[in-house]
């Protein structure tokens, strides 16, 4: 692997650099206690908890139907997939098996939508981190128009509430199908445009490639999952292992980090599994839009939501990984614990591992390719 | 009243400026202080050589000690470990050996003053020296400037070595 | 080549007045005029800058802000009194200055890094003759000049006693330091060449000859390098690491604001002016028209852009062009890192001027001009 | 099956519980977390905290995968809150912030953990709020918490 430096030939004091929670680059209210010798880092120590708004305390004095929207603000910048996962975990705790297919395809849709717009702003946000400022407006206007579409839906631009255990809180627009697929018309091409102006980019290679190197055990032992795990070449989706909804229906591939441009695993590879997730995406839309059945979305909804005594643990597979519920039920119609295990919140636990020994610069193009939501790890 | 020359009253400003900034330098409690008052002095030593109409000099004395010495004076200055605690103090040791030789070095310097035959030139030309620097750099004082470069090769290879942590 | 303050002083004599005092007048104009230059660059740029990067983004940039009643509308040149607003907004801002900072560096600071870019107008022509004071060193002094701004940065990033700012000084002064070795060999090239450090001699030398960027290809790669050079010594993105705003915050300048910061700003753009008017000075004819380079199938009319009048419209007009180049560059490149941009710098671009120099002195030899 | 590995090893000491996971008790976990990661399950990915609200009882569950085999596995552990459980950071490391975690919210200790200390809660924060004992207290560094609803409206 490329060595900055090699310390032993020349040494000096470190010092402690404090990076956030007011810093541009840190992606919220994340603070980086950063040990640097110069410019190279020894050693990085996330503190989190500046976000904190005691999600898990809440839940325990809430109804079931209640926590869904407070679900949605935790992952705010894809607030659709937390809203599907709740209701999936909230779901399989009633033992609600079949839902109406109509209900399934839309909240895939959705979900599909979602892992679009999320993955724009990773991939506009980490260009910005390596210091690319066009890309992030380039791509804050595409995902503007799929924010158009959410908000047809739904009625909001950002938090939906659209999900709801059992079903959906209404009907799709009528006009959303062609409108759906309209974008979809322009937005293939415009990853095109992204390629040419960031991905091939030969500085943003340079930047991102062989930089932060994340072999697959290291991932895996420290809980990373989502696009940043499949960058270091695991193929592991749950969307393909595991199909919940009805995953299983569509025809799509699991895009691995190949080491393009360096090693496998390094921050080029994190962000172009991104890219290649959206053209992923688009095909599993082009497959659901046409083929939406007709149905009540609501018929399934339960009228009350009270579970009987137990546990459950389910997965679900959003924009920046694997978001598990654990949810234990008292009998009552609010959960004694309901633990989110948050997949930004093991995604950050290594970054540690992967840039110390790098730039200060090199911290933040990492920190952008881990692409955490810092709303999601504090809860 | 008579207006006086220009060009002295410029002059005794420069002089000024260069002593006055000199003189902060050696005094001032603040080692980045300092340097910045060096900044000054070899600012006013360039006006002074743009006075003597050697322009091509001035630049070089603003492109080596501004550009380059000065700044890697301020950078080892700014860098040394705990500059911001560090008290300069720049009391005076050996006062009287100290004095004994630079009032010998003033009388020198006098000495030499009044006693050299200053080529004195109404009106000197204003033409490019470069051509003749060029020249006699690279062809009468060839040899010199040649072993002064070599010097500093070896000054250079030198600070490399030294600044090396030793590796078993 | 006559200079503007000798032009000045003959032109003031008739008021009778003493020659001494005739020169402090004449120095005090063209200071007067510079200082206009650089504020009205930098309020133009600035606006054009932002213009440049919204329509490069999609979207529209400063819109609402109009002067004397004018707005623009929608149109293109909308928000035109934006960048009036902003300094009318620096100068009525607070001044800040952290407790632990050294408030006397703090405030000098600034004032260096203007030093440096205002000493390094007077050498800089806008045309033939409309210089402050035509050196013999001319392209020699700019380079020694535009060294003394990091002198400034260092000390802004010092005195702010912040550890970003620190970081963005050390950047700095390594950056800047490094990269004026590529710059001055370059220059040399061209010096080699036309055989004076004169400028007004090297744009006879492309009058009588050829522009430099077409006249060999070391002189065409050197364009280049000197080029990319100067946009990392003007620390314009890609080479923006000394303030890289996702890494630094703001760098050597986080700490300062009002009018510290407007200076800062100033002093910017008017570097980035200087080192594109030394550009299409020294490599792309300067005053110049190019009709006359490419007068192949030009209608003999045209030929009325050419002439010492239309020098400064020439001049202007190349260097504006470059300053765009750097606004794209800024739009569209991602930040270098540190290491990287040292190793650009020393293992790419000074073997290459070495190279080239070398290879530029045979050619001279060959072709018999350098020892005429 | 790793799964049956698991079970074949420690059968007499795992009781098997309805939704298939397992519970043990806290001073087995030493060898069987060992075990564990041994038999496959490399990915852990979940560690939650509860607190049963019955003779000061808190309880753990741990969530693991296996990403060969595509099997789960969840251990449950419930233990006085006085006991100190084995710290699993050093053979998953994802876990070192889960136990972090569940110090911080439910004041469970863990025995062998490098870095044991809050993580979301600030360091001067004085309880552990997802205890089902846990009251609000009136002060927080010397300033009142507000209670009544008319404070902020």
């Amino acid at each position: 692997m490329y060595k900055i430096l090699d310390k032993s030939i020349i040494g000096a004091d470190e010092m402690v650099l404090n990076m956030g929670p007011q810093h541009p680059s840190t992606h919220g209210v994340l603070r980086l206690k950063i040990v640097t010798d110069g410019e190279v880092v020894s050693h990085i120590e996330p503190i989190i908890g500046y976000l904190h708004r005691c999600f898990e305390k809440h839940c325990e004095n809430l109804s079931y139907e209640q926590i869904a929207p407070f679900a949605d603000r935790c992952d705010y910048l894809a607030a659709m997939h937390m809203g599907h996962a709740y209701a999936i975990s909230v779901e399989k705790l009633l033992g609600i098996e079949e839902l109406p297919s109509r209900v399934e395809y839309i909240r895939v849709i959705l979900a599909e939508f979602q892992r679009i717009s999320s993955h724009l702003i990773a991939i506009g946000v980490f260009g910005l981190d390596v210091g690319a400022i066009t890309p992030f407006t380039w791509t804050l206007r595409d995902r503007e128009r799929i924010i158009d579409l959410f908000e047809q839906v739904t009625g909001a631009r950002l938090l939906y509430n659209y999900i709801w255990p059992g079903g959906l809180a209404h009907d799709l627009p009528p006009t959303f199908v062609n409108k759906a697929l309209e974008f979809l018309d322009y937005f293939e091409p415009q990853i095109e445009e992204y390629n040419n102006l960031l991905t091939t980019n030969k500085i943003f290679i340079e930047r991102s490639a062989d930089v932060g190197v994340m072999p697959k055990d290291v991932a895996i032992n420290y809980g990373v999952t989502g696009p940043s795990l499949r960058g270091s070449g695991m193929p592991f989706d749950l969307r393909k292992d595991e199909p919940y909804s009805i995953y299983s229906k569509f025809d799509f591939d699991v895009p691995i980090g190949e080491g393009l441009m360096g090693t496998v695993g390094d921050s080029w590879d994190r962000y172009y599994v991104k890219v290649l997730e959206m053209k992923e995406s688009i095909k599993i839309l082009r497959q659901a839009l046409p083929q939406i059945p007709d149905g009540d979305v609501q018929s399934a909804l339960p009228k009350k939501i009270r579970p009987k005594k137990g546990e459950i643990y389910s997965r679900y597979e959003t924009a920046r990984g694997d978001v598990g519920f654990y949810i234990r039920s008292g009998g009552k119609n609010t959960p004694t614990r309901l633990k989110m295990r948050s997949p930004a919140y093991c995604n950050l636990s290594v970054l540690n591992e992967i840039s110390a020994g790098w730039m200060i610069s090199d911290v933040i193009t990492v920190l952008g390719s881990l692409d955490i939501v810092l709303g999601e790890i504090d809860r | 009243m008579p207006i006086p020359d220009l060009g002295i009253l410029l002059f005794l400003g420069l002089c000024g400026l260069i002593v006055g900034s000199a003189f902060m330098v050696v005094t001032s409690p603040n080692l980045v202080h300092s340097a910045v008052s060096l900044l000054f002095t070899f600012f006013g030593i360039a006006a002074i050589y743009i006075y003597l109409y050697a322009d091509f000099i001035a630049a070089t004395q603003v492109v080596v000690y501004v550009g380059g010495i000065l700044v890697l004076i301020i950078f080892g200055v700014m860098l040394t470990n705990k500059i911001e605690n560090a008290t300069i103090t720049s009391k005076t040791h050996n006062q009287i050996p100290g004095a004994l030789f630079s009032g010998i070095l003033l009388l020198l310097q006098f000495y030499a003053i009044f006693n050299t035959k200053w080529l004195v030139n109404d009106n000197p030309e204003k033409s490019s020296t470069v051509m003749d620097i060029g020249e006699l750099l690279l062809g009468k004082y060839l040899l010199p400037f040649e072993v002064v470069s070599i010097l500093l090769l070896s000054a250079l290879i030198g600070a490399a070595m030294l600044s090396r942590k030793k590796v078993d | 080549m006559t200079s503007a303050l000798d032009y000045l002083i003959e032109l003031l004599a008739f008021t009778g007045l003493d020659h001494s005092i005739l020169v402090v007048l004449a120095i005090h104009i063209p200071a007067l005029a510079i200082f206009l230059v650089m504020v009205v660059n930098a309020t133009i740029a600035v606006y054009v800058e932002r213009k440049v990067a919204a329509f490069m983004q999609d979207r529209l940039g400063p819109m609402e802000v109009g002067l004397f009643g004018f707005k623009g509308g929608r149109r293109f040149w909308g928000g035109i009194g934006q960048t009036i607003a902003d300094a009318i907004k620096l100068l009525t801002k607070e001044d800040i200055v952290p407790d632990n900072a050294d408030k006397k560096l703090m405030l000098l600071a600034p004032f260096i890094i203007f030093i440096g870019a205002f000493l390094t107008f007077i050498a800089v022509p806008f045309s033939e003759n409309l210089v402050v004071s035509d050196f013999n060193v001319g392209i020699f002094y700019i380079i020694a000049m535009s060294s003394v701004g990091v002198i400034g940065i260092i000390l802004a990033g010092w005195s702010s006693n912040n550890k970003w700012s620190l970081y963005g000084a050390m950047r700095a002064a390594a950056q800047i330091v490094s990269y004026e070795i590529p710059i001055g060999l370059t220059l040399l090239l061209v010096v080699i060449v036309a055989g004076s450090l004169n400028l007004g001699d090297i744009v006879q030398w492309q009058a009588d000859n050829r522009w430099f960027i077409i006249h060999s290809p070391f002189t065409f790669v050197a364009f280049f390098i000197y080029f990319i050079s100067v946009v990392a010594e003007t620390n314009r993105t890609p080479f923006d690491i000394p303030e890289a705003e996702s890494e630094l915050v703001a760098g050597w300048m986080t700490e300062y604001s009002g009018f510290k910061w407007a200076i800062f700003f100033l002093s910017e753009y008017a570097n980035m002016l200087i080192v594109s008017i030394v550009a299409s000075v020294v490599f792309l004819g300067g005053w110049l028209s190019p009709l006359a380079i490419l007068n192949i199938g030009i209608p003999e009319s045209w030929m009325i852009l050419d002439g010492p009048i239309l020098g400064f419209f020439w001049v202007m007009l190349k260097a504006l062009f470059l300053v765009f180049v750097m606004m794209w560059f800024r739009w569209t490149f991602p930040r270098l890192r540190v290491d990287q941009l040292m190793y650009l710098c020393w293992k790419v671009f000074i073997p290459f001027c070495l190279a080239n120099l070398f290879f530029v002195s045979i050619w001279e030899l060959i072709s018999g001009t350098i020892f005429r | 099956m790793s799964k049956e590995l698991f079970v074949k090893k420690y059968s007499d000491k795992v009781e098997a519980l309805d939704n298939g996971s397992f519970l043990v008790s806290y001073e087995d976990w030493k060898d069987m977390s060992k075990h564990i990661n041994k038999i496959g399950f490399d990915y852990l990915m979940c560690i939650t905290s509860y607190d049963l609200a019955v003779d000061e009882k808190l309880g753990l569950a741990y969530n693991f995968y296996s990403t060969d085999k595509k099997e789960y596995l969840e251990i449950r552990i419930e233990f006085h809150n006085s006991d100190k459980i084995f710290s699993v950071a050093n053979i998953w490391r994802t876990a070192n912030w889960h136990e972090r975690e569940a110090y911080d919210m439910m004041g469970i200790l863990f025995d062998g953990h490098p870095d044991m200390k809050r993580i979301l809660l600030p360091e001067d924060w004085e309880g552990h709020p997802l205890r089902k004992d846990w009251k609000e207290p009136d002060f927080y560094n010397g300033m009142p918490v507000p209670k009544d609803k008319s404070y902020w409206e």
